[in-house]
């Protein structure tokens, strides 16, 4: 039992809060929301020179060997610093996924992943689908020496900025089976693949894709045919997890600006803070905050499980828990800034958006607290 | 006890959904109940309307060109107007400014300005809050400087709702700073056109510019425009905000928001069946329901209530605080229902005249777009007129005194 | 649209305030707790003088024709008061039953009950049955001019004092079936008929109850064969709004004696009352109850209502919301109380035992939560 | 970072639970299984026992008989301890007063009462609280004046939990009325014996007797009783409730009730089916499921901290709101669990050689007597050991200052 980082993952965190710190101010990040791109390059750079985007990825394939602990390390960083870069859509679920499943030459592209010159999108929700993971109604038909591959996916992550999509597409089975599932590597500019793009409300992006007979060669399948399901699954898991550090990196950034709000502003003569009612709602949020850590330590920690049921469990405990906390804390951080917490021009409201956008990825609080409480009367 | 409307009560409900039905125009009922962007001209041709048919002023005593409908009667109409659509009156003219002209304006101003409110000729904002000046208004710091026949106005004011619309404003400004500070405070309305007065936007955490800060550099109001005496600004602030609170439950929007609420969760699906019939989404708004349905009896039951009985600052402060937790809940649950499709943010999709694009319009319904946004934005509900914890303090020193 | 009550519900208000304060002092009910009975006789003599017994029995029956409201201020009294006679089993369940299905033979036993001179309790649930209505596994058989019954009833409410039980069997159909139920007037000393009397947790009385092929007489069964559902069900819905109306008095009362409690304990030099977050405790708990005197309100005046439906959408919701509301007052009076919230020797805690026992008697909140929910999506 | 426990860890683990299994006396496992009546013979013998085994006090320093284990192994044995069933030792010896004595005793005091505690021989209770000094302990009012070579105590001491069973109490008096309140308090060790001591019984809401009165008049008391110097009592109170707090999270307790409740939600039935397959009841079992979870690696992310971390007041302030909450969140879902089988009140049930009644054996589990008192029992610890009020005051005051 031991709750240290080792000395590089304190290395790592370190260097993130001084890059925040030093080249991703609040003014500097409204920017970058208002550009076309919707992120920055040059962070992106430094991404890749810090070796953050070779992190997850396997030595065997280039990568540093890190573990979801160090990709926590920097989803808690990335959630105080509100940073835009498509990290969890890159790394996290697209270098994971071709890590996972990719033939060597697919593996090869991981390269460019890590020197920052490849950016990747899962296309994977649907109309319809909700949070269910294997609710895929996308079809992929085998058609000479290729695929053909048609259906609708949603709110795709990072899609506008990807030089190619991970698009999941049923080859057999029905809606709803594991099986039968199989992921196609795609570019954007492929006929009859057509995206409306749009920023997400944490000022972002996102697109919906439309695959209409959109044809692909064979090289385009990732693993076996129909058997992307688990690897698919644990994917999504890695990317809750992610989110849960995210969470609690924002959690922590909105109780210190609340802190410091109530022991500036004054009302009646004496700083707000002095009042125990909001004395004590600081010390709920506190509480919650504390928490939600501990979930995020421990989705984190099991998010490289093979086990797939344990490893959900833990997952959704996890997601479910801090959805929760972030909702009360998100909320009440607005509520305590008071007019203050409503206006664009602080932070306080992008911490609140982002976290309010955070609970609807990768399951939302029902989602995950569904899938936690049906392991109990399995078990 | 008697828990249904008398007849004549629902008769009156009958005509006014027959007015309802009759005269409201299409276009301004749809983009109400798509929460398109606020449009000035949809506030403005409705209360011409209304107007026109007499009804300019529901809440308003007959001696003011008010219907002198009793509270039930007001409540009635309020509910119907939320129901079929109909936009609000604007509670800076309606609710504030006019109960203070009434109960302490010279006759000049009652017979000026009262008429141009219900004619939809003046469109009121709010002159209160000031940054450092929120909850704890009466240390406002904007001042009137007396110079002949003209107050010279110098300050800030924010937090003014449609204040980018509005040709006039009321404000509370500082005439005396050497005594008590709610001693020196008076009550001016200052004419928008006149020179010294910037109006700059404040952008919310939807993205969408709904509230203002309001400069004065040495703005020159005429006497004439001081309401009551000068000085005494404060027993008219407090009357105001007595009033601003009366149906600040906000029922009928909310039974409106809950009937919407309950249709998304009919058209979205989950595992393949509406999301209405999951037991876990289902419960959610089942206990909503049930606050509404409690804080609408809690409501007429102080409508119902003697004169003496409805003054009760309790009363008031429960409606505020439980209508306005109400309509969060039911916005964030309208939000959830969506799932992923809560995430995009597409402002152009507020426009009135936009319409869904044909890639997503079959998944993404025509609801949608506002949802997220709505939820971001009530936000505020818990914080004005008079915050929450502002609220319970009240309850608190009625019952257990300080 | 009127919310006033009569003058004679005025009057009825004003005598039970006068009883309660001169003749139900806390003292003089530790000891009625500790008695053989339960409750005083005196006290019930008085009922029956003051109408209380005859209040809701229609007058065609020698009753005064009083209404649901009527009985939700005698309940509220009986809260505030925690008073500890039958009133509930007498005369809202077992009189309100005999009304509704009685020949006019067993009509005429009413004037004893609206003399004070018989008691009834309701023998319906069973174990396993959890809330559920119509989960009836006792049996009856028809044997020559009579009836046969055997089966458990569990928790039956008053049984120790009572003259008649009425029970409820299955005559037809299975269990779950609205249709097929018989109730049967019953005398304590029916050969087969077993009793395990015992106090509950608020000091009152009841008993399970054994029928071993308990025979009884044609004349015992209360309306038509098989026929009794409806009416059951009605009288469980009234004595929900009832127990509404009830918890209401007490969370009133617990309110009352929690700000009291504050303006006259000191800690630390000043009263607790002075504690900011204690004033938004007071304050959360005003508003919780004034919300749950407006579901009991709704509740009593649909309890009188014969469409099924539309009762019990309103009886229901009002159950859910005040025992959520109840359970809220009543562990936050407890709480503010400290130490003297825990003890026996304080009201306080005698009016939170009350409130838990209410959450759990005619439905729990997750039983009426589950009936109202089920009606949106069916609407 | 490594959340599984060590391979050291496990095999202590392991001997732990072997210990127990052969140890335990099933008949003292039961009691506690089933929430029998609370016997004083069942914490001395297995206190005997354990001692027998050199066990006799965990969570000491090796230097006064302890076995010198890490707080994981000391959290490992409690969590076994729960699970096993074993009732836990008596906090007001080993929690509160040894550590007193251990950094303020005389070597004398040390010598000859810590063995005794280990051994069971003495019993000790506590004497803080006074009626109208709760969270604001150092109002407190019982006096000792020294006469000679003795204290002469008077004044009453309450909530003096299990103390009808004690043979020592130790004390916070004052015996300095001239100075500031905190300044004057002593902390003395009282044979309960001595003449002038009564005892009596405070009825708790559930019906049991469980607290104490104990009333002191002109108690004579050695001064060889005295701990530390005289007028430094609030010092060392101040250093005992520090480890009041610690485990009083109660982990391995909540991780058994929560057992207990599984196992009744899958006994009782609901809808012709178990109660744990009703999916609401099971999200409420799910929800605090997660709380404990959370906890669970709150409390060990303190343990494993290094020692300046772990005396952060923030975190043992979090363990002992959030345990308490999920201890009787547990026991109000057990409660709950039974349906109308709550309601019965049979204190007689509670007594060792109580057998179910034969008519109402089947439908009422052999865990159903206890359950409702637990509930209402419970709902002292939210109130103990510093109200989580007090906790939430102390967290403030840690982040945001006075």
């Amino acid at each position: 039992m031991d709750f240290r980082y080792t000395d590089e993952q304190r290395a790592l965190q370190d260097t993130l809060e001084r890059f925040r710190a030093r080249d991703y101010g609040f003014e500097h990040r409204r920017e970058l929301i208002r550009s076309a791109l919707g992120y920055s390059l040059d962070a992106w750079n430094q991404y890749a020179e810090l070796g953050l985007l070779a992190l997850p990825i396997a030595e065997a394939h280039g990568g540093l060997g890190g573990n979801a602990i160090d990709v926590a390390i920097v989803m808690e960083q990335i959630g105080k610093g509100l940073l835009l870069e498509p990290y969890l859509s890159t790394v996290v679920l697209g270098a994971g996924l071709i890590a996972a499943l990719g033939s060597s030459e697919q593996q090869s592209s991981l390269e460019a992943v890590a020197a920052g010159n490849s950016q990747l999108a899962l296309a994977h929700g649907e109309p319809g689908a909700r949070f269910d993971p294997f609710h895929v109604e996308t079809r992929a038909t085998a058609l000479n020496d290729g695929w053909v591959i048609s259906g609708h996916k949603c709110v795709v992550l990072d899609a506008p900025s990807a030089d190619r999509f991970i698009v999941s597409a049923r080859t057999s089975g029905s809606t709803g089976d594991e099986s039968g599932i199989s992921l196609f590597l795609i570019d954007p500019d492929t006929a009859g693949l057509s995206m409306r793009a749009y920023a997400t409300q944490d000022g972002r992006r996102a697109a919906d894709l439309r695959l209409h007979s959109a044809r692909v060669g064979s090289d385009a399948l990732l693993g076996r045919v129909g058997d992307a399901g688990p690897a698919l699954l644990q994917a999504l898991d890695k990317a809750a997890a992610a989110l849960c550090s995210e969470a609690v990196g924002i959690m922590s950034a909105l109780n210190q600006a609340t802190v410091d709000y109530l022991d500036t502003r004054k009302q009646f003569g004496t700083p707000i803070g002095s009042f125990q009612a909001l004395r004590h709602r600081i010390a709920d949020m506190l509480i919650s905050t504390e928490q939600a850590r501990s979930m995020a330590i421990l989705a984190a920690y099991h998010a490289d499980d093979r086990d797939a049921a344990g490893r959900g469990r833990m997952i959704s405990a996890a997601k479910a828990y801090i959805d929760q906390a972030a909702r009360f804390v998100g909320q009440q951080a607005v509520q305590l800034h008071g007019g203050m917490g409503v206006v664009d021009e602080l932070v306080v409201s992008h911490y609140f958006k982002r976290l309010t956008v955070i609970a609807h990825c990768f399951g939302d609080q029902d989602h995950h607290l569904d899938r936690y409480s049906r392991s109990l009367s399995a078990a | 006890m008697d828990l249904n409307f008398s007849a004549d009560e629902e008769t009156f409900r009958l005509e006014v959904r027959q007015f309802l039905a009759r005269h409201l125009p299409a276009d301004i009922r749809d983009r109400q109940r798509l929460g398109k962007r606020y449009l000035a001209e949809d506030t403005i041709r409705w209360q011409k309307i209304l107007h026109a048919q007499g009804w300019g002023a529901p809440t308003w005593p007959t001696a003011f060109g008010g219907m002198g409908w009793t509270p039930v009667q007001q409540y009635i109409f309020d509910e119907e107007r939320a129901a079929a659509g109909a936009p609000g009156q604007l509670p800076f003219s309606f609710k504030m400014l006019a109960p203070v002209l009434m109960a302490f304006g010279s006759p000049a101003q009652q017979q000026y300005f009262l008429p141009r409110i219900m004619a939809a000729e003046d469109w009121w904002c709010q002159g209160y809050s000031e940054p450092g000046s929120g909850s704890d208004l009466a240390s406002l710091k904007t001042t009137a400087r007396r110079e002949g026949d003209h107050y010279v106005v110098n300050g800030q004011k924010t937090w003014t709702t449609l204040g980018q619309f509005a040709n006039w404003i009321f404000c509370l400004v500082r005439t005396n700073g050497e005594v008590r500070a709610q001693q020196g405070i008076s009550f001016l309305l200052i004419d928008m056109a006149t020179p010294g007065i910037t109006v700059r936007p404040i952008v919310m955490l939807d993205g969408e510019h709904e509230i203002n800060e309001v400069w004065f550099e040495n703005v020159r109001v005429p006497v004439d425009n001081l309401v009551g005496e000068e000085n005494k600004g404060w027993t008219y602030a407090k009357f105001l905000l007595g009033h601003e609170r009366t149906n600040i439950a906000g029922i009928g929007d909310s039974k409106a928001a809950l009937r919407k609420l309950k249709k998304i969760a009919s058209q979205e699906r989950a595992g393949g069946r509406p999301l209405i019939e999951n037991a876990r989404f289902r419960d959610r708004i089942a206990q909503v329901e049930l606050e509404l349905m409690a804080l609408e009896i809690t409501n007429l039951r102080a409508l119902c209530a003697d004169a003496h009985d409805r003054a009760s600052g309790i009363q008031a402060s429960i409606l505020k605080v439980k209508g306005s937790e109400i309509q969060q809940a039911i916005a964030e649950l309208q939000m959830q229902a969506l799932g992923p499709y809560a995430v995009p943010h597409l402002p152009e999709a507020l426009d009135a005249q936009w319409r869904a694009d044909p890639l997503m319009q079959q998944a993404y319904a025509d609801y949608a777009p506002a949802l997220t946004g709505h939820y971001l934005n009530l936000r505020k509900t818990s914080i004005y007129a008079g915050s929450n914890e502002i609220q319970k303090n009240i309850i608190a020193q009625l019952t257990l005194g300080s």
